[in-house]
């Protein structure tokens, strides 16, 4: 039996109140690929950063190499071996490639010989991993995959031997993630160590020798991958049998109620992030838009719920919208029938230090049931949290809790109760199960779908292909700005649909 | 679940750090080689135990109030509004033209209208950072603290260039006219039997800074506009979502956060001096601060600390007068107070946040 | 019992070396002559004027002694509200109420005397002045002393500047020293500050930069001996003495001191000595008992608010 | 040769009241670079001025009144650092604070040390900085042009002016060329990206704050026994919020700062020479030349006038765990 390269004995770690560590133990084997999956906030990224030294354990030890290894500081995993890549990376963006590589690793009080030396191993790591960059632009020209690449040249200029990969695929094409991992069999060959996180059963199956599965904290299972199947790793996940498929009728789409023509969003920093696309959406059909992150999905979103401008044609019911300038915010947007259930609940779907009750207003706050003469009629407002709350089955059932003290998937049913009953023509629907538990998941589908069978039209935008082939009736893929195809979901796969995600056009596929 | 209840964030929290603030007070004063005790006794009798002292405690509370509510406003909305001085400033620069310039039949006409041009002057100054920070994102901390100067620099030229009365020496407007004077709290309570002192300032601009109190609380709390401030205050994503334009929010917070400001000068100028002098606003704008923070940007927290920094002022007003503290000693305590209840805020909260936590793990 | 004086002195504070604190020196003496004791304030904002008057006039002090002209204002709202109190106001000349004592000073008689001594210590043949403030008042100092020095010299160049245009003009040491380094770049080796606490950068540089400077209000001689030509005596320090002396009984109306009463005039003491030539002595005193003679006329600014011998 | 003279005596001027803005300004910038705002550069300025001039009254030594003057400033940049890295607070609120601090200790002080209505005495010889002659500057003063550019300008200034200016290249030198200046300037766009790499954020912001309150501590020192004889209440009259719209002004870089603080230290010396300035019949009026640092400032952060993009992480408290 070969010592550990890592073995975590007891970890635990709290942030006030949030348990999001308990009782963790843990055994990588060196020159292994270990992977570690787990739903949103089961803990993982806080696993790996108090083994990096970025947080401190409560309670708990860290075994490097079969020695009790104290990691106060990020100084001392460093000085262990252990290099991190994470899951938001962590460069300065105004520094080039190169500084941000001898960063905190510099030889001597002086830059120009720290550089110079670096600028030379550099070369050679390259050489041996495969890993280019260019090592004189800046951080803020260089795309995100180049940018994952820097990031590990970081911790192989510092001699990890252990590398720690939090959802490095999270922001990559399927070929950009086929080359990290063919970059991870090389280091494995080199003898490193590996730990790998990620959702994706399918990378967990293709790239690791063993798997760790983490539940709301805990550790719940380790095994071979050899040895089992995604299925079991799913349940393993989520703590009982999961259900692939949302049961619902065939649709029956309807009058056309969205129509998009050449739409073109740039950002606040002048990138053009939707090169024009085309799309409708008809009455009573769901639409899926599949895609990797930041590929202008969010973009699009955006535009079509007023929290950007464009340029093109956006038909509603036929009326041309603002696409910019007045008329064109969120309050014209839900008059003229969208409702939009937003991305990121927690930074735009509610207000964390508001009451529930006031949230339930948030958007509609100017609608004339909840005004009296020039002040808001909170009586009303509080009456119809209630009724929500109840429909919805928002737990604990209490209006007057700041939206901060619910939990994700309570947070997430209060934002959907609030859209949902405005009864609207559309609905925008962005990552809508994202950190929510596998019940609440299922709630807030089949009102999704009940939306649907009253004859609505709903656009969903979400970055889990299962969540897309389990809602929609017609999938849209976007690539970079892009609508690379169309397709029905029973008559494509998640092949092929990766392939579109790539960027390898339809024909090709 | 928050981390500790309500009422600790909102009264242990600033008690202690007020408690703080005190305590370090002492020190100073101790360090000066005075008597703590008895100037805090100089301090309440020269404030408190008079209707004079209470008539210019409540003046100058009256002043405090309109700076407080207008810092808070802008905090509402995430802005923080350094420049309530030169504000206040202009809001002066206005009532002292509609006093002078137009003659008034009655002193309650002269006040709404001097009102109005207060609130003017107030906004106008206010308008341009504001919109800076909205369209352009130019940091409003910095744009204030700068129109504060030129604020300076502008009422300055006007009283020493435009508004002198030929031949005066000193830099001022002439008086007002009898016809603008406001009644003080002497003619007021006077019919009601009540002989307040006949030489303190305190008027009825204080009831004007009450009222000022309750409309800021309904606004905030209780209107669509003050939903969409705090909303805005809180998330600007969350803003965007909802539909309402930073910009807006931006230029009308600061606006009202202005007009706040300029409307003190109803009190020091047209109240008080009935001239505008150089210095008239005495670094009002800057309490304002201190008294949103420790009012935890709540009206009736805002009144409260108007009413606290009140009593600070005249007492050490009081303390120059017949020790030999200087006044500087209420700016001491006024920097320790912002310290406290601003700056080192996480200083009690975090231990307090761990002693909650521990509490309710025991309970549970 | 009776009652205490007060004294409110203006912004510059009692220690400005010049005009408060010649006002703090004549308060010290009657205390310490008669063992009263009086009470004092030292403002620090305009707004605070009036609260001092009256908090003073509240408290029962009598006689109440304001330094400076910006008392005016304040006074003439304060003073008939407490008609049994008697005011003193200092450098006011111009109010009407029945219980204020208005003391000026001819100050151009002071000033045309060390306009003289100037334009003799002069070896170039310029000279200068540094105002505080820019007000009537200060202005009527400078035209004192360039009349003073044009009748040693009719050719002498006067060069004068201002400080500023509000009372942070009085306390701005900073100023006063830069525009004393600009007044030498123009040749000027005399230089008189009347500008209260301004006047101690003026001073300090003059002395830096091997020049010689005249004090003002105060005796200022002594802030550095032997650089410091004389300094024009404005008895201020007299003014408070015998107020605080009258007591409750301080004779109200308007009165000017000049020359004939000893209100201002030249300061001679060991500092200044070695500078003082015996003919610069003979002239002060010839020209001191001229004016108060009638025989010269000091023409003041005041008269048509300009000044026929120099231009500002 | 006359008007030459006067541009001469202007600019002489201008580098003595360049000085306390450039030496508060660099120490802002590396305040300001390592992610922390510093509205507190008057404050710290005003303290050291005080302390500087009543250590050297006291003793009649200019040298322990400068120790003095640093050791005060930094006092109040701990105390900065306790409230906006240790403590994460409003950076902006605990520099309001300190100035407030500031204003009102330094005459609490004096008027318990010195009894002198809050200033301290007035300091001589030995007491204060004295100017330094450059060789030769006698001889050459009658040199045309060189001769007074040379004795006037460049000669006879005190120490701490050529410490000021020395303290450009030095200041760009170690931002740009040490490793500290790229750990300084990373912890200000990231402090993340530092922590992950193993350097202490806390540890830099607190060397940035400490390095900014001995810069802050030389310029106050500079004020009261440099350009002045001694301290009187609030002497540095706004100079720590032009030296804050200076660096604004230089887009947080030394030489630009040196060019900014120059330009600054130009309009008050044209404002102090002249009252109101005459140009061929549009009067400028003093009150103008007062405003015009602020109004420029103004119109810098507009980014009308090319954009001042600050540190991206600056004003932010570095929080690790929500
Ligand atoms: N810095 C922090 N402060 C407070 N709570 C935190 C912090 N970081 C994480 N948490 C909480 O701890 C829990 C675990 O979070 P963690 O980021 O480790 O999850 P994760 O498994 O990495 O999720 P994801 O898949 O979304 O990355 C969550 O409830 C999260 O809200
Ligand atoms: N940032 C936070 N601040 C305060 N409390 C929090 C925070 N995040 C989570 N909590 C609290 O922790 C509890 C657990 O939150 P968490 O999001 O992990 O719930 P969960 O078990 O994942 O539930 P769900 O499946 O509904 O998301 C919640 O009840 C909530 O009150
Ligand atoms: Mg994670
Ligand atoms: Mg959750």
């Amino acid at each position: 039996m070969t010592v550990p390269a890592i073995e975590l004995k007891g970890i635990s770690k709290a942030f006030g109140p949030v348990q999001a560590n308990k009782d963790i133990s843990i055994s990588v084997a060196p020159g292994t690929i270990h992977g570690i999956i787990g739903e949103n906030g089961a803990g993982k990224s806080t696993l790996m950063s108090i083994l990096y030294g970025f947080y401190k354990a409560d309670k708990g030890e860290i075994w490097i190499n079969g020695k009790k290894t104290d990691i106060p500081d990020s100084q001392a995993a460093i000085a262990a071996g252990i290099g991190m890549v994470f899951q938001h990376f962590k460069l300065v963006e105004n520094f080039t490639v190169l500084e941000n590589i001898v960063l905190g690793a510099e030889d001597g009080g002086l830059l120009a010989p720290s550089l110079a030396k670096a600028r030379k191993e550099l070369k050679d790591l390259e050489q041996e991993y495969e890993l280019f960059v260019d090592p004189d632009k800046r951080i803020d020209e260089i795309g995100v995959g180049m940018q994952q690449r820097v990031e590990i040249l970081k911790a192989l200029y510092r001699k990890a031997e252990i590398l720690i990969l939090d959802e490095p695929t999270g922001v990559l094409t399927p070929a950009e993630a086929d080359q990290l991992f063919r970059i991870l069999d090389r280091l494995r060959a080199e003898g490193k160590t590996i730990i790998l996180i990620t959702h994706k059963l399918r990378e967990i199956m293709e790239a690791t020798d063993t798997v760790s599965v983490m539940r709301r904290g805990q550790m719940t299972a380790t095994v071979k991958t050899a040895e089992t199947n995604p299925e079991e790793l799913a349940e393993l996940m989520v703590g009982r049998k999961v259900l692939l498929r949302v049961d619902k009728v065939p649709a029956k789409p309807g009058k056309p109620i969205l129509e998009i023509e050449n739409l073109r969003v740039t950002d606040s920093s002048g990138v053009e992030r939707v090169k024009g696309i085309d799309l409708t959406v008809r009455a009573g059909e769901i639409v899926g838009i599949a895609g990797v992150a930041g590929n202008g999905q969010s973009e699009l979103l955006e535009v079509l719920g007023g929290m950007r401008p464009g340029s093109g044609t956006i038909r509603m019911n036929g009326v041309p919208l603002a696409l910019s300038g007045p008329g064109s915010d969120g309050q014209a947007r839900r008059a003229q029938g969208i409702a939009h259930v937003p991305e990121d609940r927690q930074r735009e779907g509610l207000i964390m230090d508001f009451h529930a009750w006031e949230n339930v207003a948030f958007g509609y706050h100017r609608d004339p049931a909840y005004q009296r003469g020039i002040f808001m009629d909170n009586a009303a407002l509080r009456a119809d949290t209630e009724r929500k709350i109840e429909k919805f089955d928002v737990r604990p059932p209490n209006g007057w809790l700041s939206a901060k003290n619910f939990s994700g998937g309570n947070q997430q049913k209060i934002v959907v109760a609030r859209e949902i009953e405005r009864n609207p023509d559309l609905l925008l629907v962005g990552q809508p199960t994202r950190g929510v538990d596998i019940g609440a998941i299922e709630f807030i589908h089949k009102q999704i779908v009940a939306l649907r069978d009253q004859g609505k039209a709903i656009l969903l935008v979400s970055v889990e292909l299962e969540e897309i082939f389990s809602l929609s009736d017609r999938i849209a893929v976007m690539f970079d700005g892009h609508i690379m195809g169309e397709r029905l979901p029973h008559e494509t796969d998640e092949k092929e649909l990766g392939l579109l995600m790539a960027g390898v056009a339809g024909e090709a596929a | 679940m928050d981390k500790m209840p309500k009422w600790a964030d909102v009264i242990l929290i600033p008690l202690i750090s007020l408690i703080l603030a005190a305590i370090l007070s002492t020190l100073v004063i101790l360090a000066i080689g005075e008597n703590p005790v008895e100037a805090v006794n100089l301090m309440v009798t020269g404030a408190l135990g008079s209707t004079y002292g209470w008539g210019y405690t409540l003046y100058y509370a009256t002043n405090f109030m309109f700076t407080g509510l207008a810092v808070a406003v802008a905090f509402h909305a995430r802005l923080f509004n350094i420049g309530g001085e030169g504000q206040a400033m202009l809001g002066g620069l206005g009532v002292a033209m509609v006093c002078l310039y137009v003659p008034w039949p009655h002193w309650s006409i002269a006040l709404l209208a001097a009102m109005a041009a207060a609130m003017l002057f107030g906004a106008a100054w206010a308008a341009i950072p504001a919109y800076l920070q909205a369209k352009r994102g130019s940091h409003i901390v910095i744009t204030t603290i700068m129109f504060n100067f030129i604020a300076a620099a502008l009422l300055n030229y006007m009283l020493v260039i435009v508004m002198r009365p030929a031949g005066s020496q000193d830099p001022a407007t002439a008086r007002f006219p009898e016809a603008v004077h406001l009644p003080t709290l002497h003619e007021m309570l006077a019919p009601i039997g009540i002989n307040f002192s006949k030489a303190a300032p305190a008027n009825i601009s204080l009831i004007v800074a009450l009222l000022a109190c309750v409309v800021v609380w309904a606004l905030i709390w209780r209107t669509r506009l003050g939903y969409e401030i705090r909303a805005y205050g809180h998330s600007e994503t969350g803003a965007v979502y909802a539909g309402i334009s930073p910009v807006r929010i931006t230029i009308v917070a600061m606006l009202i956060s202005g007009a706040l400001a300029g409307l003190m000068a109803i009190n020091n100028v047209m109240g008080e001096a009935e001239r505008l002098v150089l210095n008239s606003t005495e670094g009002a704008g800057f309490i304002g601060i201190a008294v949103a923070l420790m009012g935890r940007s709540h009206p009736f927290g805002v009144f409260l600390a108007a009413i606290l920094f009140g009593f600070l002022y005249q007492g050490g007003a009081e303390l120059a007068l017949w020790t030999s503290i200087p006044r500087e000693l209420i700016v001491v305590i006024q920097a320790l107070v912002i310290l406290f209840t601003g700056a080192l805020d996480n200083m009690v909260r975090m231990p307090l946040e761990k002693l909650f936590l521990a509490l309710r793990k025991e309970a549970n | 019992a009776i009652a205490e004086p007060a004294i409110i002195f203006d912004l510059g504070g009692k220690f400005d070396k010049s005009f408060n604190e010649a006002a703090h020196n004549g308060a010290q003496r009657w205390a310490n002559e008669t063992g009263g004791t009086y009470r004092e304030i030292e403002l620090q904002s305009e707004a605070q004027r009036e609260q001092a008057l009256r908090r003073f006039a509240e408290a029962g002090a009598n006689p109440i002694i304001t330094m400076g002209f910006a008392m005016a204002d304040p006074l003439a709202a304060v003073a008939p509200d407490y008609p049994d109190t008697k005011f003193v106001a200092v450098d006011v000349s111009w109010l009407d109420a029945p219980n204020i004592r208005q003391v000026s000073f001819a100050e151009h008689e002071g000033s045309y005397l060390v306009g003289i001594m100037a334009a003799m210590a002069s070896k170039t043949g310029t000279v200068g002045f540094i105002g505080g403030m820019d007000i009537p008042l200060i202005r009527h100092f400078g035209c004192g002393y360039a009349q003073g020095a044009k009748s040693v010299n009719p050719d002498i160049n006067v060069v004068a500047n201002m400080t500023g245009t509000t009372p942070a003009a009085w306390n701005d040491p900073v100023k006063g020293s830069e525009l004393t380094k600009a007044q030498i770049s123009q040749g000027a080796d005399v230089i008189y500050a009347a500008a209260g606490g301004t006047g101690v950068g003026v001073l300090q540089t003059a002395a830096d930069e091997g020049i010689l400077s005249i004090g003002v209000d105060s005796n200022q001689n002594h802030l550095h001996p032997g650089k410091v030509l004389t300094s024009m005596l404005k008895r201020v320090d007299v003014a408070v003495y015998d107020a605080m002396k009258a007591g409750e009984n301080v004779e109200t109306g308007k009165f000017t001191m000049g020359l004939a009463e000893n209100g201002v005039g030249v300061a001679m003491d060991e500092n200044n000595a070695p500078l003082v030539t015996d003919e610069m002595m003979a002239a002060v005193e010839k020209a001191r008992q001229d004016i108060i003679d009638g025989k010269i006329k000091v023409v003041s600014y005041y008269e048509n608010d300009s000044c026929p011998a120099l231009q500002f | 040769m006359d008007s030459f003279l006067t541009l001469i005596q202007v600019l002489d001027s201008t580098v003595r009241l360049a000085t306390p803005l450039l030496l508060a300004c660099l120490a802002g910038l590396y305040s300001e670079r390592a992610g922390i705002f510093d509205i507190g550069l008057e404050g710290k300025m005003l303290m050291a001025a005080f302390f500087s001039a009543a250590v050297a009254a006291v003793t009649g030594s200019v040298w322990l009144g400068l120790l003095a003057g640093i050791a005060a400033s930094l006092v109040l940049s701990a105390l900065h650092g306790l409230a906006s890295i240790t403590f994460r607070g409003n950076q902006l609120i605990s520099g309001v604070a300190i100035n407030f601090l500031a204003a009102g200790l330094t005459v609490l002080i004096a008027q318990d040390w010195f009894q002198q209505g809050g200033r301290t005495p007035s300091l001589f010889a030995g007491g204060r900085f004295e100017p330094i002659t450059f060789p030769f500057a006698e001889t050459l003063s009658g040199v045309p042009i060189i001769g007074p550019i040379y004795s006037e300008l460049l000669s006879g200034h005190s120490i701490l002016v050529y410490v000021a200016f020395l303290m450009v290249p030095a200041t760009w030198w170690v931002l740009f060329r040490t490793r500290f200046g790229l750990r300084l300037r990373a912890v200000g766009e990231n402090p993340a990206a530092v922590d992950t790499a193993g350097v202490s954020v806390v540890g830099l912001r607190y060397a940035a704050v400490a390095i900014c309150g001995v810069l802050c501590g030389i310029a106050g020192a500079y004020l009261a026994t440099g350009l002045q004889a001694g301290f009187v209440k609030d002497m540095t009259a706004g100079r720590g919020f032009i030296a804050l719209a200076a660096l604004i002004f230089a887009k947080w870089r030394p030489w630009h700062a040196m060019w900014a603080c120059l330009l600054f230290g130009l309009l008050q010396a044209v404002a102090l020479r002249f009252q109101n300035i005459d140009l061929g019949g549009i009067v400028i009026p003093v009150q103008a030349m007062d405003a015009l640092p602020y109004i420029l400032t103004v119109v810098i952060l507009a980014g009308f006038v090319g954009k001042a993009i600050p540190p991206k992480a600056g004003g932010e408290p570095y929080i690790k765990e929500r």
